[in-house]
């Protein structure tokens, strides 16, 4: 393979010519980040390194700006026995019995969806349900929280239509029940629209997977689809220093999901899950392999030596910092001792799923990566992981806020007599966000794998997941923005309890809570403080209610110019439902039933 | 009574469709797409899904598995085999049953409790019903609209070949309200809604579903009769 | 290598809800001169070696369209 | 009534999955010297006078191709 003509930046390289310029302020690194990563290797970093860190320590996968917000959830968290994975891993698990547990977890895919609404949509649902598989979970159903701009506006006719296929296109072709979610229309996700995507899997106690690449000597082996230029998007500036414009154009954003090789992949992760045939997994999401090989090696504290060229290509002029970034979708990374890998890779191919061996993990601490026997990666993975920027940003109320809240709901004017009323109660009904949603929920399969107890339009889903005994878990997610934009701490404490009196009003106890945070920019004080007051509030109102976060995630830079969006916290609550025959769904279910009013 | 239920990759309700046998009273054995033996089973159910992605066009693709040969040669014997959506697409695929399964003329996958008035209950699917009977399955599909050329319909109604429509709006578009096909013989029926999805109130709109299997069973039980009768004769 | 282009259409008869959706979709972008759309597929198979045709033709026959209510034509591209 | 014809083609770099499919299942169907098949969509515009190859384009750009995931070509049959 040596006689492949090698034009790309090595370790040695780098080391010869240590001033080379390079693109780090094009790739989103501040200067001291740069200077960071120097120190940290002791020379420049190659393009492949530089697009590593770049990656790594961007905010959405280094929850810079996040963090030190996000560390109230483990603070304030109420003891509980049943958490056998929390924050930090890919998704929360609980145990529901002394057998079962249940994973769970809301993911954003705001910004694709508003470039191409249909493959934006779709592989949110696919990233999010490899999140759980990667726990070890079958995925068993999935709900979708959307926002979206004025419904009368037409860039709105243009996205909510692709969105809503495409969350059903990837859910429904992976046989996967819908059991709930939101939509919202309002002006200010014109021109930046929501879509987050939870997925709910189950699994066995004792088959909860890990991803540490544990054990030198184990084999790296890659699942699944072959790897192209998905989704690279910002590191496709590497390319632009040696490549002329023309093949700068073939550098797509957008990533395309196949629903029937995820349904596969599935398939494959979990026999081999049953036959106890994997050290560790891992799935790969936003940033591909550079996450997965980093992470597995990083929490295990282990080095990898990895044979780039070794990886299924679907263009063969794909640089190694390309194949490194790509985001390609459909793909798993497995940890696999060497005597079971003929019989990992047999029931690959037994489901028509491709694998590959494309390293082994080391003891030296280093994740080495070759490109044709030459060494274009050499660094330490925890730097990448656990070293990355952490910043305390500015908070600062929005200058706004007194007038918005000065503006009561009492002055407005109020229905004065029974007509006013009656026609002020239709307009209500009839309006974008009250009105019957069925045009969305009918395009959602929420009947197949035949364990769906409640969906649509129910406030929370149920569903059974042991039917000798009949025990099931209930899911409800909910978040209002209006609300959290005139009190970020009360608004996300407001949803929390929404979706808990969702979950519980079905007859389940709730146990657990994820999240998916969305906010404009972290960089602006206003947002920022809204971000703190959303998290402070929540973490509060799980402390009050006694119900730990298991997980969740950020999305920042939601926003249109300068124009932030409302801050949109949206809250799942899962619940134990002990016994799914007993479940009470909300419509009235006979004549003569009393009617009582519970609460203040 | 041994009912097989097949696994293509991209089945989705195979596990629905065995329970579904399960609760009929029926021994369920698993088939698997590459696999041609059949294992002895007295009927097949081809489950719903998205069989390869449903990829250039539903069934198209799973038509050529090894497993469907076997079917194919079993059902012009008189096996009794009923496709359930996806299932039905490859039976029109594999010309086991005439004409073709088409994009939804609204364009959008759609999930709703429908209403089918049963019009042939001589299959070997259908015998528990009443012929007129009107029941409630769900319905789910991208791809449900049957078409065929006129002849072809005017032949199927002739016959008595068609074996349910839809009443009230019609989901799909389908040609004349089909919403499920038997071939001449009667133990080849294709059906577009899911009875699988409703053997069970806590899951499903309705029960109506579970008799599509317990036909099945009787169909079954019937056909070993008549042999002894003739010897008896 | 080698392309051979299968063209595959519904037949005339067959009614083509995606080219009638398309078609009346037109008028909102002040299109009025178009009569009808119909979609398709166009499917391009890459030969190792040769183009060959009458392989393309039996992929046809056999997968790519549906006697039923498909049309299809092949050929080679340049 | 004249004819333009508007091929639409997932851009090569993209993941064609329908098209990877198919190539997959060549191999039952005995056959073995195709490299790949790309899958996109074939669109007849049948307009009522003169076929505007322009107005075909606009089309397209509009309504046809999604410019972020797909390229075509339009041309008039004969
Ligand atoms: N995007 C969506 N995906 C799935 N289900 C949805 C979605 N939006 C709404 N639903 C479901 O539709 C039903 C009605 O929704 P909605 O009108 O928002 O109800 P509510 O205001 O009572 O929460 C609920 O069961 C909800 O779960």
């Amino acid at each position: 393979m040596t006689a492949v003509d090698i034009d790309v930046d090595t370790v040695e390289r780098a080391l010869a010519t240590a001033d080379e310029e390079q693109p780090f302020a094009e790739l989103g690194l501040q200067p001291d980040e740069y200077e960071r990563i120097q120190q940290i290797l002791g020379r420049r970093p190659t393009q492949s390194e530089l697009a590593m860190y770049s990656i790594m320590w961007s905010e959405h996968c280094s929850y810079k700006s996040s963090k030190i917000h996000l560390r109230q959830f483990g603070e304030k968290k109420p003891p509980s026995e049943r958490m056998l994975a929390g924050i930090g891993e890919n998704a929360g698990v609980v145990a529901i019995t002394d057998k079962l547990a249940v994973t769970f977890k809301v993911e954003s895919h705001n910004h694709p969806s508003f470039v191409e609404p249909y493959q934006g949509a779709a592989t949110g649902v696919g990233g999010i349900v490899r999140d759980i598989l990667a726990m070890g979970a079958r995925p068993v159903a999935v709900m979708d929280a959307l926002r979206f701009g004025a419904a009368d506006h037409p860039d709105t006719a243009r996205v909510l239509p692709g969105v809503v296929a495409g969350v059903g296109g990837y859910g429904n072709c992976l046989g996967l029940p819908n059991v709930g979610g939101e939509i919202v229309f309002d002006p200010c996700y014109q021109g930046n629209p929501l879509v987050n995507a939870l997925c709910v899997g189950v699994l066995p106690v004792d088959g909860l997977q890990r991803k540490e690449a544990d054990g030198p000597g184990n084999i790296v082996v890659l699942m699944g689809a072959k790897t192209g230029r998905d989704g690279i998007g910002g590191v496709s500036v590497l390319a632009s220093a040696t490549f002329d414009s023309e093949s700068e154009q073939q550098r797509p954003a957008v990533q395309v999901g196949d629903p029937f090789m995820e349904k596969l992949l599935i398939e494959s992760c979990l026999e081999l899950y049953a036959s106890k045939l994997i050290v560790g997994v891992q799935d790969l999401g936003g940033a591909g392999l550079t996450c997965a090989l980093t992470e597995t090696s990083a929490s295990a504290g282990t080095g990898m030596s990895v044979q780039l060229e070794k990886v299924h290509l679907r263009e063969a002029s794909m640089q190694p910092h390309e194949i490194l970034a790509s985001e390609s979708q459909e793909r798993m990374l497995l940890i696999v001792e060497p005597a079971k890998l003929d019989a990992v890779l047999g029931i690959a191919t037994l489901w028509g799923v491709s694998a590959t061996a494309i390293g082994v993990v080391t003891d030296t601490g280093r994740l080495v990566i070759d490109w044709h026997g030459q060494t274009v990666v050499d660094v330490p993975p925890g730097s990448l992981v656990d070293d990355g920027p952490v910043y305390a940003r500015p908070l600062k109320e929005p200058n706004d806020l007194p007038l918005l809240i000065a503006d009561r709901a009492e002055t407005l004017p109020r229905p004065a007599n029974p007509e006013e009323l009656r026609e002020t109660l239709l307009r209500m009904i009839a309006s974008p966000n009250l009105c019957d949603k069925s045009w969305v929920t009918e395009q959602y399969d929420r009947y197949v794998l035949g364990n769906t107890i409640l969906a649509q339009p129910e406030d929370a889903g149920v569903i059974r997941i042991d039917e000798e005994t009949h025990l099931g878990v209930a899911l409800s997610c909910d978040g209002n923005a209006r609300f959290a934009r005139l009190d970020p701490y009360e608004g996300a404490k407001l949803a929390l309890a929404e979706s808990y009196r969702n979950v519980a009003v079905t007859g389940a106890v709730p146990i657990a809570v994820s999240n998916c945070m969305n906010f404009g920019s972290p960089e602006d004080p206003g947002v920022m403080w809204q971000f703190a007051e959303a998290v402070r509030g929540l973490a509060d109102g799980c402390l009050e209610l006694g119900i730990p976060v298991t997980g969740g995630n950020v999305s920042f830079y939601n926003q249109t110019g300068a124009v932030p969006i409302h801050p949109t916290p949206v809250i799942a609550v899962l619940g134990i439902h002990e016994d799914v025959r007993h479940r009470v769904p909300m419509g009235f279910s006979q004549e003569g039933d009393l009617l009582y009013v519970l609460g203040t | 009574m041994r009912i097989g239920v097949v696994t293509f990759p991209g089945s989705l309700d195979d596990g629905d469709a065995a329970r579904a046998a399960r609760y009929s009273g029926a021994e369920v054995v698993r088939l698997w797409h590459a696999d041609p033996e059949l294992y002895g089973v007295d009927a097949v159910v081809l489950p719903g899904g998205f069989s390869y992605g449903d990829y250039l066009r539903c069934g198209a693709i799973a038509r050529f598995a090894p497993v469907m040969e076997t079917i194919a040669k079993g059902a012009r014997d008189g096996l009794p085999v009923l496709g359930i959506c996806n299932g039905f697409q490859i039976l029109c695929e594999a010309h086991l049953l005439p004409g073709a399964l088409t994009r939804n003329q609204h364009l959008h996958f759609r999930n709703r409790d429908q209403k089918l008035r049963i019009e042939a209950a001589a299959t070997a699917w259908t015998n528990g019903f009443d012929s007129g009977q009107e029941i409630v399955i769900p319905v789910k599909n991208g791809e449900g609209c049957f078409v065929g050329s006129e002849e072809l319909l005017d032949r199927l109604e002739a016959n008595g070949q068609i074996v349910a429509r839809y009443v009230g709006e019609n989901p799909n578009g389908s040609m004349r309200d089909i919403a499920a096909i038997r071939n001449e013989a009667g133990n080849v029926v294709g059906i577009m809604p899911h009875p699988e999805h409703a053997i069970d109130l806590l899951t499903g709109p309705s029960v109506d579903g579970l008799t599509f299997f317990t036909s099945v069973l009787a169909h079954l039980a019937g056909a070993a009769q008549p042999v002894e009768e003739e010897v008896a004769a | 290598m080698a392309r051979v282009v299968v063209d595959v259409m519904l037949k005339p008869e067959i009614l083509d809800p995606q080219g009638q959706a398309v078609a009346n979709a037109l008028p909102r972008l002040g299109v009025n001169d178009v009569a009808s759309v119909r979609i398709g597929r166009r499917v391009e198979i890459e030969f190792a070696g040769e183009a060959d045709l009458d392989r393309a033709k039996e992929i046809a026959d056999k997968l790519l369209a549906n006697p039923v209510i498909e049309d299809y034509a092949v050929r080679v591209e340049a």
